[in-house]
């Protein structure tokens, strides 16, 4: 039903039947099943194309280690390139295509790749494509690219959603084999606070793929009677389908559950996927072990895998890799895989280096033979076997199981760099140096490969983290189990092999790792990097240990002097949606919104995206086509009356205390002690650098009691700055600190009419007039008959000005009043730009000014820095590097030719001057149209610009094919006397 | 009496209310809230007087207390005062006539928006929230970190009731990563 | 990384905002005759230390204090956490 | 031996046998006119320029582990003169020309692939800041282009333009610039500079500096004493602590950067671009993988490796602007360790010690600017002037308040 070489029993569910295909072919499996398993089940073992030659793949193994059978699942918008047919599991529907080949896997034109490998050796490319040059970019590397690549990434968003979060345990124990199993157990019912996960969707281990018995019953059936154990303790949270994909900082482990992988697609407001931060006091690395092949001529056909996989096929998944099998093995364990094919009826037979192979009547043995070659072009068909005489013989089989050995899965302790230590008995690397704090390793990671020595290392590590969390272990009685000894003696490569594969997804052989040592490339990251061995999705689990070999023995050298390239998280690739989690799309980041945001929304606004603010730009009205118009008329109508603006966004900090004086003299230039009360004073604030931070006001409102305000974009690095000038410059100043900003709405009303305006909804007993509140006072009021706000007469519009503030949950009220007592003056609402417009007529510096190389001098202001105090940064102001004489000064230009723009980001020529960087003399750093003026206005930095008021210069913007007159002028384009703001 | 009307943080006239699964979300709008920062020398006199004011002892580090008033601690000698908004409209005035110059008084209400989570197994959407470790968590702990990018309080009133204080002008973001993650998790 | 904050115990260095070397607060006096060379030294020369390195981290999304931290920088390990306050006055930064 | 289409096909058909090694293993001599401290991309083609472009002999480059190993071998590729101020964008144009010129002058193909490189814009603010960079360019010779949207969504189809939290107004484009196989550059420079008798000397670290009255004449090394008129420094990462054994101290922490490639795909990107309103930048290698980056960790470190926090914000940043690379996979994240000067440029100078020069403080951008740091150095050494476009990569601009910060951030390294 589910598929020709299904054997009898295993782990599937033969009740759940599914339905899928691959490349358009229908099939049908169990639930349980990965793609693979199913794929074999129904006698289709080609499942993929190799990167450079397009050789015919099929598995090579059973588990996450898998360098062969990788193919696209899902299609569409869901479409995942590169997924391992190994770890798919199955689900109804489940729709897969191969990858890598054209027009079909059967038949690859690429495949001629295969035909012209003398030419694509190890590192060819660095060699040729050089002639002729232009052909490079043109011809070659497109070609290279187009062959490149593995699958294809859809162009649509991903539809699924991903999650992030925080988990916390005293135990972290990864990886849930008997190792695992028995850690957890003793952590468990000792109290602790246990995390146990596996990336495999049935726990386990190597319990569920092998045969053997744990006491009475066999191991599939004790490690799930164990879990259900685990499941039911409160302190023990078990995660299955949960990869740890990297060990970081103090105990810190990054996990990605996969929650929804296993459907079709993830149920409603459910994440496909989840990133765990672990936050672990300590954790046990019960990863187990991955079997490795042994290098031969053509041992990358398909049918040819792990020995191990084979064993998992047919036990866990009952499934028959092959009618005829060969294994072929340097140890011991070669043989249980022969042992569990034989014992299922599989024709099997053992080709064992080694020449005191274990003999049996089960099956036949060959000893002291080797692989010497192999046959079938989509398939495996036959071998050629070398027997110890030295006479050949060819076998017909179509499976080939391989065993070289196991190599402990070490990944996790590499990756703070902590290296890998040479293990002659087990012929492997094994988890040495500096492991990651608080990690130990138990169970085959450990090179403890025996079930027995799996249960014993586990629980002992379990009661060594035990104790140094302080808790008293149980030690519950772990089942006796299987404790054969290692047997195995190291044979790598069949030497003479050529086109024998080492890392099979990228092709690289035997061959060119000889190549790499013959050119000087003979360090392992030499080796590495020239032949790209170990650099292919399976990050070289099953070949970096073969390629070591190999160069060990051209360089006739050990092993470990050729050393071992580290790990590198994470453990298996990881979707880079889940490393997002939430933030994309509009919810990339938060979104402030303005007290007056809904009001505004009302009025039509077009809103625009300062840092995390949402701003209006402009009220548009009816009749209005262009942007330009509204700004125009917001700019006009402030100016000819009244206009109203939300500035709620800039920064507002509470600064109080008997020091809070002293204290602002420490972070301004200019000084604060004899600010008197109810005053406001424009603020300079310096880095330590002497360049300028920031500028703001501030406003006594006591002796003891300031509001701070701060540009938008710096209010929370002023916050920091300031915080760190209390904590670690003056630790002995009385003043503390604290962020306002979302706590008043505050508007800027601006305009002649602005005080009549005011006077309207300000409470009667206040006096705002201009000798009771002139300009720069400021004041703690009531309005609108009793509500508390602050009034502040500043302005940044060179209008007669005021902001006023109320409790936030009241700003949308406050706006709605003003616009409504407004309307006798005919009150606008204006936005940003005729905000910006306003400040570049008036000559204000803001952002594009303050552009973090700036200095007081440059804007004109070098005077504020005092030198009869010690402030941030007036020491190193003083250098002369950002004291010359011809140094940059802010000024304004207009154009000669009132029709000519002026362009922000353009740079300043003098006249007659060649147009190059070397008589560059300055930018420009903002620009507007100006409504009063009645043409385009600028503001900029001109080398001696204040000596140069009058000098007609060039304005040039090769960028954007801008180059005319323009003329240097004060910066102060309108009421340079600044007699309205006082008016 | 004034005759402005107020906007929840969400911007409606009333505070919003909704369940998801077995737990609801509510915006709470009716706290009034005030910073207290002893002055410098003036711990010991900021901590009697807040005392005073919440009938326990100043909350510790990561604490919260009191009664009609509370308070929870927010840094080194400084404490975060809540009380109910339709008696204590002017809060930090109040405190300020009673701790003096102890302390510096700031008016919070309107800064911070807040939601009560109210529900069992609350940990479980929490630990998609925020690193704090609120899984044994019993009443009376408060933990400031982020949330979605945003700097949060998490208050646990009792196993069954989490408050969340966040900043007012984001309240639109931090409602929607609590209800995805409640989605999610429940 | 875990940051052992000796109020608040191990939050997660995500939470903290990094400044740089501790000797940053030994801010020089801007009265001395070589104000202009100790200020060049103080604002741009570091030990960088290979090892050992007290460093000063803001908790930004925490209690707002600043930290001098002792870390490893060969291998991250934390040795020590104080608050900068108490730092700044024990090296005599108080008036 | 040289490369050519006839040897490679010879050396196809007969088996490989007769390519030599690409480099010497040579074993240090007592004595040489420069010792060249660091085997990486810089120090390599020091060496080269140095024995090729000003005919100096008797060189050596001495690397402590093996070569290319450090930056070079671990950065994201990209080569670009996309700079604003004058102290740099001569410098880095130049390095731009000379990679135009690499393959044929090292007869080496590394994979110099000019396929462009894009800022995108995201406010009218950066939009300014963007036009007076780009103008900058052009005023020195380099190519820029503004580019409107549309454009940009041509050549990345999937680019987020509709539901994207901060909008994409356009961006600033330079199509000279694009990337190369970064390995292949260390050993290209290798093969040529053993070409010219460059003793190039792996695993042989420096252990200090011999300096009598002021002069430095060689450095002592786990294989020796080894004597030299002029020593040069290349050791970006490590340069406080190779500096510290002379007792200096420089303006610059060490940083680490993480860097992360994908499994491979078919063709996706076209070329290299920069998303302007978070932290990251991606191109596509010829191999298929999303080569990508972002924002350094932002603490002191030598540990060259990172951690989670870093890897979610430079993922969310691509996300944000490719919400199509969901499913594509993360295959491995790296550590390596920057200089991180104080104003976020380099220092290419003679030290206040004679014979000892240092070259460092690349920050995040030493990689493109290899070719123009060997050559800028070597004609250091071997004049003792600064070359033309270096002039301000001097050591005493901060005490003399000549800092080159492009990012305006002030004298705080993990800002740049």
């Amino acid at each position: 039903m589910t598929g020709k070489n299904r054997l009898n029993g295993g782990m599937i569910d033969r009740s759940t039947s599914f339905g899928f295909t691959f490349d358009g072919v229908s099939y049908r499996g169990c639930a349980g099943d990965t793609l693979a398993s199913a794929l074999l089940a129904n006698g289709v073992r080609l499942m993929g194309r190799s990167f450079k030659y397009h050789r015919p793949r099929g598995p090579m193994t059973a588990g996450s280690e898998e360098p062969n059978a990788i193919v696209e699942l899902r299609s569409g918008a869901r479409k995942e390139p590169n997924t391992r047919a190994t770890t798919a599991e199955l689900f109804d529907g489940l729709v897969a295509n191969s990858q890598n080949r054209w027009p079909s896997l059967k038949w690859d034109a690429m495949a001629i790749n295969d035909l012209f490998s003398p030419f694509l050796t190890a590192g060819f490319y660095y060699k040729t494509f050089m002639w002729p040059k232009a052909f490079w970019e043109k011809l070659y590397e497109p070609m290279i690219r187009r062959a490149a690549g593995l699958g294809t990434l859809s162009h649509d968003p991903d539809p699924d959603n991903y999650d992030k979060g925080y988990l916390h345990c005293d135990l972290l124990i990864i990886g849930a084999g008997p190792a695992g199993l028995a850690a957890a157990l003793t952590a468990g019912e000792a109290g602790a606070r246990v995390i146990l996960a596996d990336e495999d969707f049935v726990l386990g281990g190597r319990l569920i793929a092998d045969t053997g018995t744990l006491a009475d019953e066999d191991g599939a059936t004790w490690a799930g009677k164990t879990v259900a154990r685990l499941q039911a303790m409160p302190n023990v949270r078990v995660l299955s389908r949960s990869t740890v994909i990297g060990a970081f900082d103090h105990g810190i482990y990054g996990m990605v559950e996969r929650v929804s992988d296993h459907l079709l697609e993830p149920a409603p407001g459910k994440p496909r996927q989840i990133l765990w931060r672990v936050y672990s006091k300590r954790a046990i690395l019960a990863a187990g072990a991955t079997e490795r092949p042994i290098v031969f001529e053509n041992n990358d056909r398909p049918g040819i895998m792990l020995a191990s996989a084979m064993r998992a096929y047919a036990n866990r998944w009952a499934v028959s890799t092959g009618s005829a099998i060969a294994v072929f093995t340097n140890n011991d364990d070669g043989h249980r895989t022969a042992a569990d094919l034989v014992s299922k009826g599989v024709k099997t037979t053992v080709i064992d280096t080694r020449p005191d192979a274990p003999e049996t009547t089960d099956y036949e043995t060959l000893s002291g033979a080797t692989v010497t070659n192999t046959q079938g072009r989509l398939g495996l068909a036959a071998i050629e076997v070398t027997l110890s005489s030295g006479t050949t013989r060819s076998l017909t089989v179509d499976g080939l199981g391989v065993s070289g050995g196991w190599n402990p899965n070490v990944h996790l302790t590499c990756h703070q760099r902590g290296r890998p230590q040479w293990d002659e008995n087990l012929a492997a690397f094994v988890p040495g140096g500096t492991l990651p704090s608080g990690l130990s390793v138990a169970g085959a990671a450990s090179g403890a490969f025996s079930t027995h020595r799996a249960l014993q290392t586990g629980q002992a590590a379990a009661v060594e983290a035990l104790g140094d969390l302080g808790l008293k272990a149980s030690n519950p009685d772990l089942p006796k189990a299987e404790d054969a000894p290692i047997r195995v003696t190291p044979f790598w490569h069949v030497t003479g092999a050529k086109r024998a594969w080492v890392d099979q997804q990228n092709d690289v052989t035997a061959k060119d790792i000889k190549l790499a040592h013959q050119e000087n490339f003979r360090s392992v990251e030499h080796l590495k990097r020239y032949t790209t061995l170990g650099m292919a999705t399976d990050q070289g689990k099953t070949s970096n240990i073969a390629g070591l070999a190999i160069m060990a023995d051209v360089a006739g050298k050990q092993i470990p002097e050729v050393g071992t390239t580290i790990f590198r998280p994470p453990y298996t690739p990881v979707a880079m949606g889940v490393l997002a989690g939430r933030s994309r799309d509009k919810t990339f980041r938060p979104v402030r919104k303005t007290p007056s945001h809904y009001w505004a929304e009302e009025q039509g606004a077009v809103f625009v995206e300062v840092g995390m603010w949402m701003r209006a730009q402009w009220f548009p009205q009816p009749g209005e086509t262009h942007w330009r118009q509204s700004v125009d008329r917001e700019v006009l109508q402030t100016r000819k009356s009244v206009g109203v603006c939300d500035c709620t966004t800039l920064g507002k900090i509470d600064v109080q205390g008997t020091d809070a004086a002293e204290f602002l003299n420490k972070v301004y230039a200019n000084g604060f002690a004899k600010l008197p009360v109810g005053k406001t004073r424009y603020g300079l604030m310096l880095r330590e650098d002497g360049i300028v931070m920031d500028d703001g006001t501030a406003a006594r409102l006591a002796e003891d009691h300031f509001v701070v305000t701060t540009t938008t974009a710096n209010a929370v690095p002023v916050y920091r700055h300031m915080e760190f000038v209390r904590q670690c410059l003056f630790p002995d100043l009385d003043v503390q600190l604290i962020s306002t900003t979302e706590a008043w709405a505050q508007y800027a009303v601006a305009g002649p009419n602005s005080r009549k305006l005011l006077q309207k909804i300000v409470d009667p007993e206040f006096d705002i007039s201009n000798e009771g509140f002139p300009f720069m006072a400021c004041g703690e009021i009531t309005v609108c008959g009793g509500l508390r706000a602050r009034l502040f007469r500043i302005s940044f519009s060179g209008e007669l000005a005021f902001e006023i503030a109320v409790p936030t949950r009241y700003g949308d009220a406050l706006m709605r009043r003003l616009m409504e007592e407004g309307k006798e003056f005919d009150v606008v609402p204006y936005g940003l730009e005729a905000l910006g417009v306003m400040r570049i007529e008036k000559g204000h510096a803001a952002g594009n000014e303050l552009n973090g190389t700036t200095t007081a001098n440059n804007l004109g202001m070098g005077r504020m820095v005092s030198k009869a105090k010690d402030s941030i940064g007036s020491k190193l102001s003083e250098r002369p590097g950002l004291n010359e004489a011809d140094a940059l000064k802010l000024v304004g230009l207009k154009p000669v030719n009132p029709d000519d723009k002026v362009v922000a980001g353009a740079h300043l020529m003098t006249k007659g001057t060649p147009v190059d960087a070397a008589h560059d003399q300055g930018y420009i750093t903002s620009a507007c149209f100006s409504p009063n003026l009645g043409f385009h206005i600028g503001l900029g930095y001109l080398k001696s610009g204040d000596t140069r008021i009058g000098e007609i210069i060039r304005l040039v913007s090769p960028l954007t094919g801008v180059d005319h007159e323009v003329e240097v002028v004060s910066a102060h384009f309108v009421d340079p006397e600044g007699e309205r703001l006082r008016a | 009496m004034h005759d402005l009307s107020p906007l929840t943080p969400l911007g409606n006239a009333e505070p919003s209310i909704e369940s998801i699964g077995e737990v609801t979300l509510e915006e709470v709008t009716d706290v009034a809230l005030a910073s207290v920062a002893a002055r410098l020398g003036r711990e010991d006199d900021t901590r009697l007087a807040l005392a005073t004011l919440i009938e326990v002892d100043a909350p510790a580090p990561s604490r919260h207390a009191g009664s009609t008033i509370r308070a929870f601690w927010t840094g080194p000698d400084q404490w975060m005062v809540e009380a109910p908004l339709e008696t204590h409209e002017d809060l930090a005035k109040m405190l300020s006539n009673e701790i003096g110059s102890a302390a510096s008084i700031t008016e919070q209400t309107d800064a911070w928006c807040r939601f009560d989570l109210v529900g069992n197994d609350l940990f479980r959407a929490l630990e998609l929230l925020c690193p704090a470790d609120t899984a044994d968590w019993s009443g009376g702990e408060v933990q400031r970190c982020s949330i979605e990018h945003l700097g949060c309080f998490v208050l646990c009133r009792d196993p069954s009731t989490v408050s969340i204080l966040g900043p007012r002008s984001a309240a639109g973001s931090l409602h929607h990563a609590l209800v995805t993650a409640c989605h999610a998790a429940f | 990384m875990i940051i052992n904050h000796p109020i608040l115990g191990p939050r997660d260095a995500a939470e903290f905002v990094y400044k740089g070397d501790a000797s940053l607060i030994n801010r020089p006096d801007w009265q001395a005759d070589d104000a202009a060379e100790r200020f060049h030294e103080y604002g741009y020369l570091r030990d960088n230390s290979a090892g050992l390195h007290r460093e000063l981290w803001f908790h930004e999304q925490g209690d707002r204090s600043w930290l001098v931290v002792t870390r490893d920088t060969t291998t991250h390990e934390i040795t020590k956490v104080e608050l900068a306050r108490d730092v700044a006055r024990a090296e005599g930064r108080s008036r | 031996m040289h490369y050519s289409g006839f040897r490679v096909i010879k050396e196809a058909l007969t088996g490989h046998r007769g390519w030599g090694p690409a480099w010497r293993d040579a074993t240090p001599k007592s004595h040489y006119d420069y010792v060249i401290i660091g085997g990486g991309g810089h120090g390599l083609a020091t060496a080269y320029y140095l024995a090729k472009q000003f005919q100096q002999s008797n060189i050596a480059v001495i690397e402590k582990g093996w070569i290319g190993g450090g930056n070079v071998g671990r950065n994201t590729t990209i080569i670009r003169s996309n700079y604003l101020l004058d102290g740099n964008e001569p410098f880095y144009e130049f390095s731009l020309q000379l990679w135009e010129g690499l393959e044929q002058e090292l007869n080496y193909n590394a994979m110099v692939s000019q396929r462009g490189i894009i800022n995108l814009i995201h406010s009218d603010g950066q939009r300014d800041a963007f036009i007076r960079r780009g103008n900058a360019m052009i005023l020195n010779g380099a190519d820029a282009e503004l580019l409107t949207t549309e454009q940009i969504v041509a050549r990345y189809p999937f680019l987020n333009v509709n539901n994207a939290r901060f909008p994409i107004k356009g961006g600033l484009a330079q199509h000279r610039g694009g990337t190369v196989r970064h390995d292949a550059v260390a050993w290209g420079y290798a093969r040529g500079a053993d070409k010219y008798g460059v003793d190039i000397i792996q695993n042989c670290e420096v252990t200090g500096f011999q300096i009598k009255n002021g002069v430095c004449t060689g450095v002592e090394t786990t294989r020796g004493f080894i004597g030299a008129k002029k020593v040069a420094s290349c050791v970006a990462g490590s340069s406080s602590r190779v500096m510290g054994m002379a007792g200096i101290r420089l303006p610059i922490e060490s940083h680490v950067l993480q860097a992360f490639v994908s499994e491979g795909l078919k063709p996706l990107l076209p070329g290299v671009i920069t998303f302007g309103a978070g932290h990251f930048y991606c191109s596509q290698s010829d191999k298929g993988g999303l080569v990508f980056g972002g924002d350094i960790d932002g603490y002191n470190s030598y540990a060259q490796r990172g951690n989670l926090p870093v890897v979610e914000d430079v993922c969310e940043g691509g996300m944000a602007i490719f919400p199509n690379l969901g499913r594509a996979r993360l295959l491995r994240m790296w550590g390596g360790v920057m200089d991180m000067s104080m104003d976020g440029s380099p220092i290419i100078d003679r030290t206040h010690i004679d014979g000892l020069y240092f070259n460092g403080g690349w920050c995040y951008g030493g990689f493109k600017a290899t070719p123009a740091s060997g050559f800028a150095y070597a004609h250091l050494l071997a004049t003792d002037t600064p070359h033309k476009t270096a002039t301000a990569y001097r050591l005493d601009r901060f005490a003399k308040g000549g800092m080159i910060d492009e990012k305006g951030v002030g004298n705080q390294p993990n800002l740049h």
